[in-house]
């Protein structure tokens, strides 16, 4: 299984960069504490309105955040050609991208978890710690798909001239069905429990997820094959 | 040449078949009760929405050979089927409003139908800024192919969307007593025009661009052999 | 090792490369030449598989492909400026599985210059001593067929000495290495063979017996400096 | 008056390259379209709730949208130390400064007027149009604020390692200040038209908007000199 | 023209300059020789404002510094790569008000090979092109001091020699010129005075009557390549 070594390699390297340089989860983290805040400038966040309002602001958040901040780790491969490491090496390209998507996949469940801490204590909303244990599995199977997404298109954008700043073009509107599904279910979990519509939207995150990964899985290795 | 008399005969078929269609649907199809004139949009608006589809679909299935095969051929067309594509949803687009006007009294609403519709249309805008967005020709082809393909993905989102969420926006598969069996002709009528007119501009779209394509090789040649 | 088959390239209708022929054996150095703007990075690229020709073949040995046998080093260093000289060294390695010679990093850093910079970040190194390091990894990699673009760029008069140095000693163990610069005294120095790139064809060819006459080299020299 | 060609001379460069590689301005256009769909699929916005909401949401959308389009003109200035040309020349940072704010504050008005009548279309608000000729004054002043500190920071956040990603957690808590003076003025105009309340706010917005230019003109040449 | 007092610079615990002294005078060309890291990019960026020193004062005649007198060139080029050839150069010649001999572009540009390519953005040329490019901006600059790191590199030997000449024809018209470079001989054949950087000091020292003896050449050669 030389594979998962690789990919560990790979996921360490990421890890280890992102202590050196505290770029895209420092980036997500603050960048999600803001965004909360500027939503709440926005939209007057009460006790009355936060229980309606939560599943939205906290799914966009994710999804905005997330998708700035991984665009930083790719850039930090096209940086001086650096993933030519791997391009020319005896790791596929379809391991390359899985262990991106894995870091990555790490990287936004810490922004969330921090996030939905923020959240709970800027607006002194208890039911969300409650519903946290219910909420793992949304919110991995919505993470998961970001990621997949994210890691695809955030290679596209910094080869482009655009750089980074077109990724939220490409990544948001082809993630809106996870996005609507992640707000779907969590709506459902913080403010009633009634399993079978939850399900049908976890299918649904199960089933984007799928698609996105072997789509891209299949796609990765023309982005990076210059 | 083949290719190019098949052409010719189907844009002689269109001068028949738009007089038609317009015929059928200002004379012919009955006046809805409760709409009034303004329905008479849906057909255009839904012609409109699966020729778009139609685009959408071409850019799709050639961005995948495409990435196969990396023949120009295959991107030229996928960026032409795109630009038609693009074109309909934008016609989607605009048609729906100038109908929800009327019925709704509002240019635009919230509905999953419309919202998701209109993520189409920024999917393929997307598609366009990163042709744009990159120089390299081969570059380009794979990187806009990639977009395509995945961005394809949310096409049955679009038409599910009805089923899936709550949506105002009306189904035919949900009308009482179903369609005026009339009705149902001419949008049928309607519909083929469109999917003949729109696979004509795909098709006349990308000889164009092919042709560019070509020309600018054949000059690189002439340069190649004289120096 | 690697065999070029009537490569052309275009940029826009610019023709650059005019049907390319080359074969590059195993354990041969070939040395590239040519006016600015000759073609020489784009060929080095399309043989390495990072641009497509426009027309043409790149063929390349099975097993060299298979087992990331070929090193690229363009004017790029390919390194992670955050990550240090030892991470990026074993971040490199990693990818390439041990083919590489793990046990003689210490030893090859020593020789390089760079034992004592090996916990520094690589944005702390100069110009030069980055090259160095890139062209380290590149004689530690294993690969069976380096390609070089200017590699001596940035070297100091010492440096260049020790890295040809190196790099014969590499030809010695079957290497094979594609280099393309602008020294004249020093590419023919080590070449078995030299090509001239001249308006987007090769011409000149010399192998090692008459590289060595000066008449060659102050032909070459001409040529380059029309 | 040498100093207002070289300001012209700038502000003429910066939209040649707008036009030439479509930078910050449609990024700006489009990331405020995107944004203002994103909002809505998070926080339901109807006939009943669009008028107490309007103003927040557009100001939140201008700040954004604003300050990515920002951060992309200033990296064409770091990219290859584009910026030296200005540094070493006859013209001072001080006329760069605001060749640069000036040029930024073009993109932003265009991009306002554009986010105001999608917003119009979209939830089918006409109020808005119809309080536009009001809303210049304000949106005008808070332009300039926002092109005031936007130009310092994404100088600033170009130059640092983080490259445009952190400019948003710079830019945004010091811009709150013209954002919500900026909602307030908005609010005021489109709800109900007290001159006095509103007057208030304008005077903020100017002191502001005085206070930021000011304050940067001075410290835009200590961020440049490295 | 330039003074140099007691420079020193640090970089961590690093000390890379010790107290260096220089002056440049008018109409003279300095060389800089080191080995690679020995501090020459370092001193450049003191000496043209870019880089603060640790500890010592750079004193640059005042009119120098008014009129845009000073131009650097360092090892990146200081290009708007979207920009074309002929977009790039007119800027730079606005930001300099006339300064430049303006009317002698389209000669310049001739002799620098780059007329055919004046319509092409920048990203487009080759390395030696782009260098070429940055060159003969300085030499239209009418800057009175032009510092030149490294300004042969990915010359090829013809234009190598050309850029020689319109430096020396430069200097006949009272322009100095500091120079960091590798290149020994073309050093030492245009060099007024040559210095070398050797563990943070500038040791050796030759002013034009002994820099053209071979000794002083051979020294230079064998200190550099130690
Ligand atoms: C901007 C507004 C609108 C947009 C973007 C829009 C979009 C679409 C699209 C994409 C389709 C094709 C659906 C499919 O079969 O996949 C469609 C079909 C249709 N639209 Fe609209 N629409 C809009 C407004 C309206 C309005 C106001 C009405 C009438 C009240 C309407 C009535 C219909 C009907 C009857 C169909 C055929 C339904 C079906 O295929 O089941 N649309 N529309
Ligand atoms: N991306 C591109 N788009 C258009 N033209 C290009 C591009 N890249 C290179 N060229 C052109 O191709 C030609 C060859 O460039 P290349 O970089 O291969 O030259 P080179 O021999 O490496 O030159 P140098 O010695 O200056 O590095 C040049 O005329 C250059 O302008
Ligand atoms: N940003 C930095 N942080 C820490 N150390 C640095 C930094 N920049 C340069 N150095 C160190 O300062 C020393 C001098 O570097 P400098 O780039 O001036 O050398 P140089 O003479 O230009 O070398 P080269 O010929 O390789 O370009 C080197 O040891 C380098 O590692
Ligand atoms: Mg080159
Ligand atoms: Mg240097």
């Amino acid at each position: 299984m030389k594979f998962v070594g690789n990919t560990l390699s790979i996921v360490k390297k990421d890890i280890l960069l992102e202590f050196r340089a505290k770029e895209a989860l420092s980036i997500m983290v603050f960048l999600s504490l803001l965004l909360i805040v500027v939503f709440n400038l926005a939209v007057d966040i009460d006790k009355d309105n936060v229980s309606s309002l939560a599943p939205g602001i906290l799914w966009v958040v994710f999804a905005f955040s997330g998708v700035l901040g991984m665009g930083k780790t790719s850039l930090s491969e096209r940086e001086d050609g650096a993933y030519l490491n791997v391009f020319f090496s005896a790791v596929s390209m379809e391991v390359f991208y899985i262990a991106k998507v894995i870091s990555n996949l790490i990287f936004l469940l810490f922004m969330e978890l921090f996030t939905i801490v923020s959240f709970v204590v800027l607006f002194n909303y208890d039911a969300l710690i409650k519903g946290l244990p219910a909420l793992t599995l949304p919110l991995l199977l919505g993470s998961i798909g970001f990621s997949a997404v994210g890691t695809l298109f955030s290679f596209l954008s910094t080869g482009s001239r655009f750089g980074e700043i077109i990724l939220p073009f490409l990544f948001l509107p082809v993630v809106v069905p996870v996005l609507i599904a992640g707000v779907s279910a969590t709506d459902l979990i913080l403010n009633n429990t009634t399993g079978g519509a939850l399900l049908k939207w976890l299918k649904m995150l199960a089933v984007f997820d799928l698609l996105y990964l072997t789509v891209s899985l299949m796609l990765f290795k023309h982005i990076v094959e210059e | 040449m083949k290719s190019f008399r098949l052409t010719k005969m189907l844009l002689l078929t269109l001068t028949v078949l738009f007089p038609l269609c317009f015929y059928l649907i200002f004379q012919v199809a009955p006046t809805e009760r409760i709409m009034g004139d303004v329905q008479r949009i849906f057909y255009l608006h839904i012609a409109l929405a699966i020729s778009a589809y139609l685009g959408f679909g071409v850019l799709f299935v050639s961005s995948i050979i495409y990435l196969i095969k990396k023949n120009p051929y295959w991107d030229c067309l996928a960026s032409s089927a795109g630009e038609v594509g693009l074109l309909f949803a934008t016609l989607v687009l605009i048609t729906g409003s100038f109908w929800a006007r009327p019925v709704w009294n509002v240019w635009w609403t919230w509905d999953p139908r419309l919202v998701s519709m209109l993520i189409l249309w920024f999917i393929y805008v997307g598609y366009f800024m990163v042709r744009k967005a990159v120089s390299e020709k081969s570059r380009r082809a794979r990187y806009s192919a990639i977009v395509g393909i995945i961005g394809f993905l949310d096409v049955p989102v679009v038409r599910l969307a009805t089923k899936w969420w709550r949506s105002i926006h009306p189904r035919l598969d949900r009308q009482e007593g179903g369609l005026d069996p009339l009705m149902v002709k001419v949008m049928l009528v309607t519909l083929f025009t469109f999917i003949v007119f729109a696979s004509i501009v795909i098709f006349i779209r990308f000889r164009i661009s092919w042709a560019e394509e070509r020309v600018n090789t054949i000059f690189n040649e002439m340069e190649v052999s004289h120096g | 090792m690697l065999t070029l088959i009537d490569i052309s390239k275009n940029y826009g209708l610019r023709p650059v490369l005019r049907g390319i022929n080359l074969k590059i054996d195993k354990a041969e150095i070939v040395v590239l030449f040519g006016h600015n703007g000759a073609g020489k990075t784009t060929l080095l690229k399309i043989s390495a598989g990072i641009t497509p020709p426009t027309r043409g073949r790149v063929v390349v040995e099975d097993q060299v492909i298979k087992q990331g046998g070929i090193y690229y080093l363009g004017h790029k260093n390919s390194l992670y400026s955050e990550l240090t000289v030892m991470e990026n060294i074993r971040f490199f390695l990693s990818m390439r599985n041990g083919t590489a010679m793990v046990n003689s990093i210490e030893e090859t850093l020593e020789e390089f210059g760079l034992w004592q910079r090996r916990n520094d970040p690589v944005k702390a190194l100069s110009q030069g001593m980055k090259r160095r390091l890139a062209l380290m990894k590149g004689i530690i990699s294993g690969a069976s067929l380096l390609m070089l673009d200017e590699p001596f760029s940035g070297l100091d008069l010492g440096w260049k000495d020790r890295v040809l140095n190196k790099l014969m000693a590499l030809r010695e163990k079957g290497t094979s290495l594609f280099i393309a610069t602008h020294l004249i005294n020093e590419g023919c120095q080590i070449a078995d063979r030299v090509a001239l790139l001249e308006r987007g064809n090769l011409t000149l060819f010399h192998d090692k017996t008459e590289v060595n006459e000066s008449l060659i080299q102050e032909r070459l020299r001409n040529e380059v400096c029309r």
